[in-house]
């Protein structure tokens, strides 16, 4: 299956072929790799390629594109996705901008809540602090705009993921 | 010897003073609050009470519980272990009226020491050297301005009841002295609820390096030479080493005196460290500070002399006479621990509470595993984010930062983030394994040395998340296909859920 | 120093020597049969290759395949861990013409010490103390009975290519001399295909002690103290400790000495081990044999000396000279190991090849673990049982043991049976516990003691049964009634097959 | 429920009470207990009982009402049915004798087979030799009887619980 791989903002043409059950071709743009592929734990895999062996771990979030691989103590941030898709996603491109729900990084306690439905805020502005494991932890707004809707409430504990706030942008024009 | 002892602490701490007393044969009651049932030190004791709900200020930190709970099973010792209630001299003294021992030293010796200007004055008394600056507190503005004439330049404003790094000020020229003044007190005050803040020298190129102290009660003291802790990140110490590179044998038998020397003001009958700071350029040592408890990192000591300390620290309490003399203290090699936090190195230390879905722990000849982690633990949102220690002992430190290397290499928790990536990070950077660092290195130098880093196996990351794509996509076209075999993974009505859709 | 290494074998062993190249910053090549893709020493090698079908004869042993591989991978040297091919001359021969490095002894120490007879006249010529008896091996009945009289009883009759106690038999009187005599040579021919056999002394409450001895090629050879392998099921070490109960000073140096002549005798450069049987009452010792490679028991040693055996190994075989002279090698506290394998001491110690479900491997001060396993290994059914060892180290023997039976208590390994629950039950045991015994202690003493033994939780464990089974029928009760929940955790078909039943 | 726990041929009437979730009274004969029930990991419960902490490793084989329970290096084997299925059973209890179906108590190679279908065999007499592990195991009859059927082929290898052969006792009378 054609896909894009999107790795430090770089585009990579990228096929993957099961050649026989756990013995994979893949090909990064000119580069080919034929892998032996193994999985002896849950999304940690062995992988051996031209008689090298790595061990390398991958997360990869419920409907997320974006994987997070760990080498030796390196992480790597990589997006890979079917070549259509991204070429529809392109179209669709609406920016760094544009409505943002806040969700929460981590499970954590509401500690303080600094805004309300209705308030301007700032980019860089602190919406609210989590508090997990002794430590606080600023969440900011990523762009100018109004809180349009706040779900956490002071005191109540939220998990990762968990919807926080909505800040939309000022309307155009 | 003591019959039953309470450990009145959870988490990896918890564990390591149950293996001690196991080892030892004395039985042992753990308390958890409701978040801990599954916590390890719970199913590793003999006894197990619920004391509270999750916050520690309801539970770990309530006396009253922990007391009733060590009557209520027969425990006639307490060993608090690290936070909690480890420095309360409150406690301590609780512990005594109720004919309890308390596992740790006098209660005089926490008050005392727990203090930074009376730990101050009383040590100065017995020529412990001191950071040249004042023994009072600061006043006014300008009583400020007067010291800072006579200490000189830079100069460290601090907090009498500081810690953690809060409440100190670097203060380069006279003319920032009346602004620290004032911030440093405001965060004092927010801070520690005591706004009295003080001056002393700024010591170049600040390295932190504290002796291990074990006195008993029949007057007897030595020193169990010294632990190097200047790897910090954010004043929390994150790497520790036994024995300090820049520490040699007459160094060290001046600092082992002078810890002495300051342990005896208090008459400490308990494992203790007396912590210094030393400058880096010079090699001069002051004393900061004393702490009243087995430390986080004793087993660096440990695992250099031998010696079993969080035991030593039980038989001391029931009245036994020190194991060894000070002239049975010899260094073997070179240890170092790494704090495994939960924390995401790769997003700004962020905790990561949540469930360890996969555990491999490291193994081979030397490395030591001190845990609270198990496979299938959810780790609670509600203490400090450490999770394990991983102490490595080498014949040398070079060997011994090879070693530590491996193991991390062989180190494996999913499902949550932890420190482990930084760990490796740390142990392949040039000035750490030439010991050419001070306290401030890893928030300075480190992260921008780290950031530049050469990162050998993109490939091999892109080829795995390529491979991850493709499995993804081919169960969940097989799922939707509806083969029987892959559908034994997924329940009916998600089937149904998907089909629709 | 080499650049990359070949291991020529799989599991613990492999898992050690890789984990010491990697501290030596030597790249690692490990090879595997097919039954092995998933097993630890390929994960965690920076190379792999497979050489071949499930069975040793086809895979491990394939000498071609080996050196093939090296070639292919540019590996210049080869490490044999034990077994397989790491006491075979002939290999150790290949290699060198090759131009590959085989990291152990030269090839004719190999052969030498490989063969009883040989070894006993060599060792012999040096003052090596042998077992009183004869130096050739019998050719009649006639000639059996003449020297039964010349050794008196009890006297052992051996098999010259003998092994594993094989081929060996005690006799008490001149009246089983003959039949003794016929059925040994009879085994020794079906076991060994070599039916030479000899006679000694028998030796009284026989304790098997060894001398770890280091030789490097530049004729320096130094003896690391003694391990103490009595412990052994049918002949099999099973503990083993370091030091030895019955060893003191003045004997350790005269064995040390001893087995350092023994090593001359075939210009010994590597690390080996001397055997000795010695007397429990008389605590005179005997040359038993010499293994020309790492024990599996190494680690004893290395945590009671701080000297990391399996690196000095690679050193001296890279033509290093030895990192250590005699006066260094000093004993530090005591050390056990217990071998864990796949084997059900509940059930006659039947082999339990399977996936191992659930792990969870003991940590804490001084807990050494050397293993091949993690959580989701499928266990083959093609080699050795031995599937990890856990290693101990004490401030003393009884600490140790104290310690042993603590991390024991925390193993956690699920979805095959292995031998811990033996070794928990040997550690209890007041004989192991007092050092008195030999040889025969599990087999003959033990097993009686085992069977009497107090089980204090019988309680506990009918009622974690009767749990089981009313969560067990709960779970199904609702199954069949089809809530949705738990419905989660089985495929449709089952769930469909389960309603219409 | 009602169950009758069989331990070292005792039997002991048995009865567990889910008291809350977690939480259960378990009646042995005359003793009573008050659990709290963890099970951090499969098959191996964190148990409290009267403030005492014990981690148990329980173990029950698909189909089988017999469970091995370790604690603490001790092993018990222990059979839990319900009352009125062991009333069922001992009214259809035929001895000690009857039909031997041999099951492979463990995965191996047959490494030789001993015997044929309608071999006469006297019990102990070994029927075949599994090797696993580089351990040869002797599988011995338990009765006096026939050899009716042999599932095993020398040199095959078994999974635990395959079937190997039939001994059939000699018919009565």
């Amino acid at each position: 299956m054609p896909y894009i791989t999107t790795y430090k903002g770089e585009e990579i043409k990228t096929r993957v072929e099961e050649v026989r059950p756990n013995f994979y071709r893949v090909v990064l743009g000119e580069r080919e790799y034929e892998v032996d592929f193994l999985e002896p734990q849950k999304n940690l895999y062995s992988l051996i390629i031209g008689g090298k062996s790595y061990e390398v771990d991958v997360d990869a979030p419920e409907g997320s594109d974006v994987y997070g691989v760990g080498i030796l103590g390196d992480h790597f941030e990589v997006e890979v996705v079917e070549e259509k898709k991204k070429k529809l996603a392109a179209k669709l491109a609406i920016g760094v901008s544009g409505r943002q729900d806040m969700k929460s990084p981590m499970a954590g306690n509401v500690w303080k809540l600094l805004v309300k439905e209705g308030d301007r805020v700032t980019a860089g502005e602190v919406l609210l602090i989590l508090e997990a494991m002794k430590m606080e932890n600023e969440i900011k707004s990523p762009i100018d705009g109004t809180v349009t809707s706040v779900a956490a409430k002071e005191g109540v504990p939220v998990a990762a993921g968990d919807p926080l706030c909505v800040v939309e942008p000022p309307e155009e024009g | 010897m003591f019959k039953k002892v309470l450990i009145a602490n959870r988490g990896e701490i918890a564990v390591r003073a149950i293996r001690a007393c196991k080892e030892l044969e004395i039985a042992t009651v753990a308390v958890y609050s409701e978040a801990d049932r599954a916590a390890l030190h719970v199913r590793v004791a003999d006894e197990a009470y619920c004391i509270g709900p999750p916050p520690s200020s309801q539970s770990y930190l309530v006396m009253d519980r922990i007391i009733e709970v060590a009557k209520k099973s027969g425990a006639d010792a307490i060993h608090p272990g690290y936070g909690f209630l480890a420095e309360n001299p409150v406690f301590a003294e609780r512990c005594e009226k109720e004919g309890i021992t308390f596992i740790g030293p006098n209660p005089y010796a926490i008050r005392i020491m727990g203090n930074k200007t009376t730990s101050r004055v009383a040590v100065a008394e017995m020529g412990v050297p001191l950071v040249p600056g004042m023994k009072e507190n600061l006043t006014s503005e300008q009583h400020a301005i007067e010291w800072a004439e006579k200490i000189g330049f830079p100069l460290m404003m601090k907090a009498a009841s500081g810690g953690g790094g809060k409440g100190m000020r670097m203060v380069s020229g006279m003319e920032d002295v009346a602004s620290a003044y004032r911030s440093a007190k405001s965060e004092a005050l927010h801070s520690f609820g005591d706004d009295a803040v003080y001056m002393e020298r700024y010591v170049e190129n600040p390295r932190h390096v504290e002796i291990q102290v074990v006195g008993d009660k029949h007057g007897n003291i030595i020193y169990c030479m010294e632990r190097e802790c200047s790897i910090q990140r954010r004043h929390q110490k994150v790497i520790e080493e036994a024995p300090s590179v820049i520490v040699d044998d007459d160094m060290r038998r001046r600092m082992g005196e002078a810890a002495v020397n300051a342990a005896r003001t208090v008459n400490y009958d308990s494992v203790g460290t007396v912590e210094f700071i030393v400058s880096g350029r010079t090699r001069e040592f002051f004393f900061l500070e004393m702490n009243t408890r087995l430390q986080v990192e004793h087993p660096v000591t440990e695992m250099v002399l031998g010696i079993d300390l969080c035991k030593e620290m039980i038989r001391i309490a029931a009245g036994m006479p020190l194991s060894y003399k000070q002239e049975d203290i010899k260094i073997r090699g070179h240890a170092i621990e790494c704090r495994i936090y939960a924390e995401d190195p790769n997003n700004k230390f962020l905790p990561t509470p949540g469930r360890i879905t996969t555990l491999r722990v490291p193994g081979g000849p030397w490395v030591r595993d001190e845990t609270g982690m198990y496979e299938g633990l959810d780790v609670p949102i509600y203490y400090d984010p450490i999770l394990s220690k991983l102490v490595v002992w080498g014949g040398d430190r070079e060997k011994c930062i090879a070693r530590t290397l491996r193991a991390l290499s062989e180190y494996v928790v999913k499902g949550i983030k932890t420190t482990i990536p930084f760990h490796v990070r740390v142990m392949k950077n040039e000035h750490f394994i030439k010991g050419d660092f001070d306290t401030n290195f890893i928030d300075k130098q480190f992260v921008m040395e780290d950031e530049a880093r050469e990162k050998p196996y993109e490939d091999v990351a892109l080829v795995a998340a390529a491979i991850k794509t493709y499995r993804r996509d081919k169960a969940r076209a097989q799922r939707i296909l509806g083969g029987a075999e892959q559908a034994q993974a997924i329940s009916p009505w998600k089937l149904s859920g998907r089909v629709k859709r």
